[in-house]
């Protein structure tokens, strides 16, 4: 049974990252209780995701559009996403 | 002379045509203090091959308003840096085909020396700092 | 790769009007080994006033072919060691108003580095040794 | 009298110098019978002409649209050009 009190991480995904990990919304359960940083959230990324696992440690994420540092806490009723590695230009 | 600059960043469905997006017009405003003498176009053009493979077209995604805001944030950083007058970006989002325009940048400045200066230091860093994403249409999977 | 490559340099009577004397054809007529990601535009624009004293235009003077001579020489010089596809280059001759453009340079290259490269490289050249003088046309005497 | 033995140079003048000097073309008699260098040509210019003595020494000569180095000898009966300063652009 899931642990009522474990928060969820809805983490959008983009480009090459969706396509390789065949959706564009990863669901991931976060610690119980406890807050998640952005660099806790890559390695989640990489155990969750194996699709991913090569490109999450290189990623950076971003809540309501904005670039964290790893040591920000990820604010899971924001809005979440994996910003891989950009292909612009 | 801060502050007084034209930036814009916009994101263009398909292709981007010549001549779109010019802001001739609003660097004029900014009056004889900040007259123009260098106007420079770069233009990123899809090429028909990527690591030996034949494309037919390239697939871009943005995540707006994220990719807008930080293509803003950039062309501020240089625009104060460089000096120069306007910094005006057109990108594509969705399909555009090979050798088509994809990405337009149009800098405008009193002289060249800051005008090349600024145009590199911008594609530079929108290319680790904008969220945009490519994904290859290859030959005969289209 | 050498010799594979697209030069041209003309001169205008009076102001070069945007989208002036375009090579995009003759590029793709170079076929898919020098296919072309990146095209550089700079114009030049006449600014409204030197050394502080307003103006109204600028009378340029060539000396043909010798200009052209020149013009061609540094392009091929620039071709090769940057590997560009492309440096096509449009001067005015005559008078051209304040504001509007009295050269334009455009390079196409593989990638931007070399495009970029190839450009400032060629205006600083093309200052030092093509044979075009201006005279200002000051405001008042005109 | 003339030195009917003298050569004469047609320099043509350009932009800024055919300003000041208020012409298109310049007449200069050459040394008797000697030969006439780049460098040499300048330095008469520059004697011959006081609206261009400012200019001159930072000019080059070109004869039949090539410049020449100064140690080069000119050709009187070639196209003899005074390529001020540049400021094209």
């Amino acid at each position: 049974m899931a642990d009522p009190h474990a928060v969820m991480f809805e983490v959008r995904l983009f480009g090459p990252q969706a396509q390789l990990a065949g959706r564009r919304v990863l669901e991931l359960d976060g610690p119980a209780g406890g807050a998640v940083t952005a660099g806790q959230l890559l390695e989640r990324i990489a155990e969750a995701c194996p699709a991913l696992a090569a490109s999450a440690p290189a990623s950076r994420v971003a809540v309501d559009h904005r670039v964290l540092a790893p040591e920000d806490v990820v604010d899971p009723a924001a809005e979440v996403a994996l910003i891989g590695l950009i292909s612009g230009g | 002379m801060s502050g007084a600059g034209v930036i814009s960043f916009e994101l263009v469905d398909g292709p981007i045509e010549a001549g779109q997006g010019r802001v001739a017009a609003s660097v004029d405003a900014l009056g004889e203090a900040n007259e123009v003498g260098a106007v420079l176009e770069f233009c990123g053009v899809v090429r028909r091959s990527e690591r030996g493979r034949a494309l037919v077209a390239l697939d871009y995604e943005a995540y707006p308003p994220m990719t807008q805001n930080e293509g803003v944030r950039i062309a501020q950083d240089i625009l104060e840096e460089t000096g120069v007058r306007a910094i005006e970006v057109l990108h594509s989002v969705g399909r555009v085909p090979v050798g088509a325009c994809s990405f337009l940048l149009r800098v405008q400045s009193a002289h060249r020396a800051e005008g090349l200066r600024a145009a590199s230091a911008y594609i530079e860093r929108m290319k680790q700092e904008v969220p945009l994403w490519k994904l290859p249409v290859w030959a005969g999977d289209a």
